[in-house]
């Protein structure tokens, strides 16, 4: 009786059963295995945020009148030194190439300076000393409509773009 | 392996795809996972059961007069199907929960609005909620009904018992997150109940509440009872509630 | 067959059927007649029943899901109070007493009671033998059952608590009706068969289910009782 | 075999699993947005090709964000060309917005619309789709929005908004609500402490049935009284009186002569009358002002004794009159006053209905007089009238200052089959107060449906303090003008801020006098107070003729000449007379360049618009002529005289031009 038992349950004893049982466990693993590549697609298209709550990049940072001639103008909050030569203006990143610390522009020493691993740049983000493997980023400074002064933080440009008023 | 499992080897005539397969299947690292080969034999099986950590809360064999549908009606594998489908889709629906009011709302709105499939899962995750609850409340009438609590079975029973009350904390819980009015009264009345218990009524909603009212500190608590302590709660529980199914005699099987 | 207070049943094949003991108490059977039985290997006859099982689970919930969309009412707002405020539906029955109990009775005891009583069952020996509920001869016990469920439903009645009182008074009915009218076949039959503690889930049962829809589709502002198409 | 079938069962369960997933992603695989912007992206072509400046945009998501405001909206996601000018004429949603003041990406769109900004779906967005409590306002109501961040009364951004607040003034319902910005600052009706002495009985109950039957442009409202209430009511009130019983003999005997009054004194009471224009601020059948009450019956309506004490001294009644008082002889009194009796006569009451009311009114007995004082307290009179024995004690009516934002569900709409929304509940209130229900109290103001939308649009206003103050508009300094002496005296007497204004303070149907004294010459100020006339020729408001004493107005004028002035504005701009060229230059520029002839009167001939300007200099400064023509919104921001935009050359051209011009027909005397 045992033996009756298992024979039956021997795919190896039973050649139609064998042929059927594998279309239908074929069908059933094709869908599972479908139902789990789409899945995988929806899910990333889940996790990928379809709206941003992400501040705006381009940022005013009032009209050329503000800058004197030969300056530079630090804007922490947005990360930014707007420097002003007799050439016109450029925007650089306050970020260092480094590591991306928050560099600080250092009046005295006319050295744009940052404060974890000592690299130093000049005031058009060359670098001077330090660890730092590249100069500032420039980024995009144009004049709106209104006259005043924008900066966009997410648009790198070539160092000699400068901006004439 | 050994001589007995004969099945790793493509027979010569097999195709290619067959042979690429078997191949992948026969090779070392493949058998360092799966411990057994493809399941042809009685053999393969057991091992399938043995050799799977899934698979190893049931024993290789069981009772075929338990397997038909109206013996369990399936009710706590259902169960445990929409605590699995709960977690899932509740991680995900974290990626885009802030706890705090009233962003909770807000995000609920994004959900709808604007995540792809938001609200797909916030609904599978509510309606998996509800059904669980119903589930797990049938189970326990499937249960005694059949007299599967009697001993050696006691124990398991209050295990179960304490299944369905963490299965409605946690619904519970959730229910306030996202922040609407339904989830705020509800919450109100919940938890007013509570604050009848005598003498320390007061004392455990205040502790309940993270305050007089319902507000912040409630959220963030009922968030990290939802998503934390009663889920951790309830595996533990449910590990050893599958443990003991097994230990005391399988599969509901009448005395 | 010698008298023992059990036996040993034996199997001579130890993979069909594991080697075990059976202990079987004198009052049931002086018999054993327990054949061995027949077993099926769990991949993949118990495997994929559980694989239909939680496919079908996920398709149904996917097509509920697609087509019903879960609440969300306006934002939580603590100085506007929904009339009626209802807590989850699972606690309906539960505020539903509410409306008739002082809290501590709704909100405390009853609750407590109902889990401590879920909790002990298998530790009293309720319903080990399961006797149907007329069966026993003991007739003391059944009127002692008979006057404490009488005297429960006065004091529900006091405190009007209509919903518990007519559903108990409809079941006894049907307890009653076991006695009059015994059978042995059909569902009829199956229904005689039920024991006591399995009468008092189903009171249990009934009463929960009975208060629950009545707090979801019978309560309207105040509490009140409205009708679902009002 | 059984296992066979299992496979079958978990072949079926694995496909319809994979179907109901495969179809869960539907909804944001094919959202209505995306159908919308290509269809944008086809009109952009089209547009584009016809050369417009119109592009396609990429398919995808857009919001405004500002979260100081709370906004997130993402209306232009399908609202694509809300800043393109050239889609002025596209139809919605691609229609470009109306030119604003605002910074559309800085404040977003539901600041001002409502609706659910995060929705992006056509119905949630805009639709009162159920739990979201404030959908989209109909277009003529989104000017609400305004007034939420403009709070002064007069916004002048929005006519909507400052018409529904002049009308919430003007209706007082400040009295019995709480609404921000307003206050009882006055009862604005007649104390009622002699109303016995005052008015007829069977008036008083028609008035106080219905006073819009009386008087169709009735400020007091209907407060849909039956007919035994307008009666017990009359009965209470006609107990309260002043006088003596020896002066009311004295009172009959005067009315006496008044209905006895000859026909050459009734004509010189006409006569009279009309000289001191008292039409303008009292109509007669609803024609002239309407500063004061309509007069076309008052002899139906009031004792002829009580009218003669009032033209001798209005504020010997009520203290608060607004009425200037007169100079009159004691002849001029009796006589106006005869006029008023015989002549302004409710010609169409019916005396047999007169003596009905008399019946209906019952005698004032105990019973009767609590029912009085019990409606008079429940009907909220003494929030608009005095009366001795009713102090008014905190709000009456329901507070106002969150109804803008008033969640549907705390509405009661009673049976009536509006649509569920607080505008139309707002309007719906304000066309028939107790439409909702009939155990409301709030009386019907009978606005008419412009009206209704205004006032509606005025509460819709009310918000809260929901928005941060930085978005706030810098209020203006509150009016502040509190004259003393001699000149306050006159102001007091002769109710000049009942017309005119000064420094913000006063009224509006008279010219502003903040800058009188730098505008007109002081003669000219004197001989127009001894006899006003009307500048401009179609004006029917007119100054009356008060009678002032020459030391008031020497005091007056010479208060103008030195507190009403505006230092930045010279008196005189020539010190010596100007060259006949550039006077010629001036005329040229008024003539031909200007066109400054069609509304203004030069030589008798001109337009009926402004101001005749012949003998202008014996009137103005040439320093004020000078500023008016450079800039004239900076003095009277809403007058038409349009800003021409000249030059200081062309101004003072212009200037020495009008400055030359002789008095039209040698004198002074105005349109007498």
């Amino acid at each position: 009786m045992k033996n009756e038992v298992l024979a039956k349950f021997d795919d190896r004893n039973d050649p139609h059963g064998i042929t059927r049982r594998r279309f239908f466990m074929g069908i059933g693993a094709g869908a599972l295995g479908a139902t789990a590549s789409g899945g995988t697609v929806v899910f990333m298209q889940y996790l990928e945020p379809n709206v941003l709550f992400e501040p705006p990049t381009k940022h005013v940072v009032g009209v050329p009148e503000d800058y004197p001639i030969t300056s530079v103008v630090s804007h922490p909050s947005i990360r930014v030194y707007v420097v002003r030569t007799p050439r016109g203006f450029f925007a650089l990143s306050a970020i260092c190439t480094h590591l991306g610390c928050i560099t600080r522009w250092n009046e005295q020493a006319g050295q744009i300076q940052c404060p974890c691993h000592g690299s130093r740049f000049d005031s058009s983000g060359r670098v001077l000393a330090g660890p730092a493997p590249r100069p500032l980023d420039h980024l995009l400074i144009s004049l709106a409509d209104d006259g005043r002064l924008v900066v966009d933080v997410a648009v790198v440009v070539d160092p000699e773009y400068v901006l004439r008023v | 392996m050994n001589d007995l499992s004969t099945n790793w080897n493509a027979t010569p005539q097999a195709g290619v795809g067959r042979r690429l397969l078997t191949r992948l299947t026969g090779s070392g690292v493949w058998r360092s996972v799966f411990r057994h080969g493809w399941i042809r034999t009685n053999r393969d099986r057991a091992l399938t059961i043995y050799s799977n950590v899934f698979l190893h809360i049931h024993p290789v064999k069981v009772r075929k007069s338990a397997l038909p549908f109206r013996v369990t009606f399936c009710l706590g594998g259902l169960s445990l199907a929409l605590f699995i489908v709960l977690t899932v889709t509740g991680i995900l629906l974290m990626l885009y929960y802030h706890p705090s009011a009233p962003r909770a709302y807000e995000d609920m709105k994004d959900l709808e609005f604007v995540v792809s499939s938001g609200v797909f899962l916030r609904n599978l995750h509510r309606w998996s909620a509800h059904l669980m609850v119903i589930t797990v409340f049938l189970h326990m009438l499937r249960v005694f009904f059949a007299g599967a609590y009697r001993p050696p079975r006691e124990f398991n029973w209050v295990v179960g018992v304490m299944l369905l009350v963490l299965t409605l904390l946690l619904s519970f819980t959730g229910y306030l997150l996202p922040w609407d009015q339904l989830a705020y009264w509800a919450i109100t009345v919940g938890t007013n109940m509570a604050g009848a218990v005598p003498w320390v009524g007061d004392e455990i909603r205040f502790l309940l509440l993270g305050g007089n009212t319902i507000g912040e500190n409630t959220l963030i608590r009922f968030y990290v009872l939802h998503c934390v302590v009663l889920p951790l709660g309830i595996v533990v529980l449910m590990a050893v509630h599958f443990w003991r199914v097994r230990k005391d005699g399988g599969l509901a099987r009448p005395l | 067959m010698p008298q023992r207070d059990f036996e040993l049943v034996k199997s001579d094949d130890p993979v069909a059927v594991p080697k075990r003991v059976a202990l079987v108490s004198r009052d049931v059977s002086l018999k054993v007649d327990v054949e061995p039985e027949e077993m099926v290997m769990s991949v993949p006859h118990l495997v994929l029943r559980e694989a239909i099982a939680f496919e079908l689970l996920v398709a149904f919930l996917a097509f509920y899901s697609l087509l019903v969309d879960a609440p969300l009412e306006q934002m939580a707002n603590p100085l506007k109070t929904p009339n009626p405020a209802k807590a989850p539906w699972y606690f309906l029955g539960l505020q539903e007493l509410l409306h008739y109990f002082p809290p501590i009775v709704a909100g405390v005891l009853v609750p407590a009671l109902v889990v401590i009583a879920l909790i002990v069952i298998p530790y009293f020996d309720v319903n080990v033998r399961r006797p149907r509920l007329w069966e026993r001869r003991d007739r003391r016990a059944l009127l002692t059952f008979g006057s404490v469920v009488l005297g429960s439903l006065v004091i529900l009645a006091i405190f009007g608590v209509w919903p518990v009182v007519i559903t108990s008074f409809l079941l006894s009915l049907v307890m009653i009706a076991c006695l009059l009218y015994p059978s042995e076949t059909g569902w009829w039959g199956r229904v005689c068969k039920l024991s006591l503690p399995s009468w008092i889930m189903i009171w249990f049962v009934a009463c929960t289910v009975v208060l629950t829809l009545i707090g979801v589709y019978f309560r309207g502002p105040g509490w009140s009782w409205v009708w679902p198409w009002q | 075999m059984a296992p066979l079938r299992l496979w079958l069962a978990f072949a079926i369960a694995s496909v319809l699993m994979f179907l109901a997933l495969a179809i869960s992603p539907v909804r944001h695989v094919f959202p209505e947005w995306k159908s919308i912007q290509k269809q944008y992206n086809q009109l952009a072509a089209e547009r584009y090709k016809m050369g417009q400046d119109v592009r396609p945009v990429e398919i995808g998501l857009r919001q405004l964000w500002n979260p100081d405001l709370g906004v997130v909206d993402r209306c232009t996601t399908c609202h694509l060309g809300i800043d393109n000018p050239e889609l002025r004429d596209a139809p919605e949603p691609f229609r470009a917005h109306p030119t604003t003041p605002h910074r559309l990406e800085e404040i977003g769109c539901t600041v001002c619309h409502r609706g659910q900004g995060r929705a992006t779906t056509t119905e949630a967005a805009h639709g009162a789709t159920k739990h979201w409590e404030s959908p989209m306002l109909p277009s003529f109501y989104v000017s609400g929005s305004c007034g939420s961040c403009h709070r002064e009364r007069k916004p002048p951004e929005t006519y909507t908004v400052a018409s529904g607040r002049r009308l919430i003034q003007e209706a007082n319902c400040a009295a019995c609500h709480k609404i921000p910005g307003f206050s009882l600052e006055r009862k604005p009706g007649p104390d009622l402490s002699d109303i016995g002495d005052k008015v007829r009985p069977e008036w008083l109950y028609r008035w106080l049935k219905s006073p819009f039957d009386y008087l169709p442009e009735s400020k007091m409202p209907d407060f849909h009284l039956s007919e035994s209430e307008a009666a017990v009511l009359t009965s209470y009130l006609l107990t309260f009186k002043k006088k003596s019983p020896e002066e009311a003999a004295a009172g009959r005997q005067w009315e006496q002569a008044l209905l006895n009054a000859s026909d050459e004194e009734i004509e010189f009471g006409e006569t009279r009358y009309r000289e001191l224009r008292c039409v303008s601020c009292h109509a007669q059948e609803g024609r002239g002002g309407k500063l004061g009450p309509d007069l076309g019956k008052v002899a139906s309506k009031v004792q002829p004794a009580w009218l003669v004490s009032w033209l001798e001294n209005p504020r010997e009644h009520y203290p608060d009159s607004i009425m200037p008082q007169y100079g009159l002889t004691e002849r001029e009194k009796k006589s106006i006053a005869a006029y008023m009796v015989s002549e302004l006569v409710d010609y169409d009451a019916d005396p047999d209905e007169d003596d009905k009311i008399l019946e209906l009114i019952p005698e004032p007995d105990r019973a009767v007089m609590a029912e009085g004082e019990e409606l008079f307290r429940q009907y909220g009179c003494a929030y608009c009238h005095a009366l001795t024995g009713h102090e008014v004690r905190g709000e009456f009516g329901a507070d106002l200052s969150e109804i803008g934002v008033k969640d549907i569900d705390q509405l009661d709409f009673g049976n009536t089959k509006i649509e569920r929304s607080l505008v139309q509940w707002l309007y719906t209130k304000m066309k028939i107060p107790r439409i909702f229900s009939p155990d409301l109290r709030m009386p019907d103001y009978h606005f008419s449906d412009e009206e209704a939308r205004q006032v509606t649009a005025a509460l819709l206003s009310l918000t809260g303090d929901n928005i941060p103050p930085k978005y706030l508009p810098p209020s203006p300094d509150p009016p502040s003008y509190s004259p003393s002496g001699p000149f306050n005296r006159i102001l007091e007497k002769y109710q000049c801020l009942s017309c005119h204004s000064i420094r913000g303070v006063g009224g509006e149907i008279a010219p502003d006098l903040t800058r009188e004294g730098s505008m007109a010459k002081p003669e000219w100020i004197a001989r127009y107070f001894e006899l006003p006339y009307t500048l401009r020729p179609i004006m029917t408001e007119r100054m009356p003729i008060l009678g002032l004493t020459r030391e008031e107005i020497e005091t007056a004028v010479s208060y103008f000449q030195l507190v009403l002035v505006d230092d930045s504005i010279p008196r005189e701009i020539f010190l010596s007379p100007p060259d006949r060229s550039m006077v010629e230059t001036g005329r040229r520029l008024f003539y031909e360049k200007y066109g400054c002839q069609a509304c203004h009167q030069v030589n008798q001939q001109g337009g009926y618009v402004g101001p005749p300007l012949d003998g202008v200099r014996n009137r103005l400064y040439s320093g004020y002529i000078y500023e008016w023509l450079l800039n004239p919104q900076r003095f009277i921001p809403e007058t038409i005289d349009p800003n021409q935009g000249l030059t200081p050359e062309e101004a003072r051209a212009i200037t020495a031009f009008l400055y030359g011009l002789p008095p039209a027909g040698g004198s002074q005397g105005g349109s007498r």
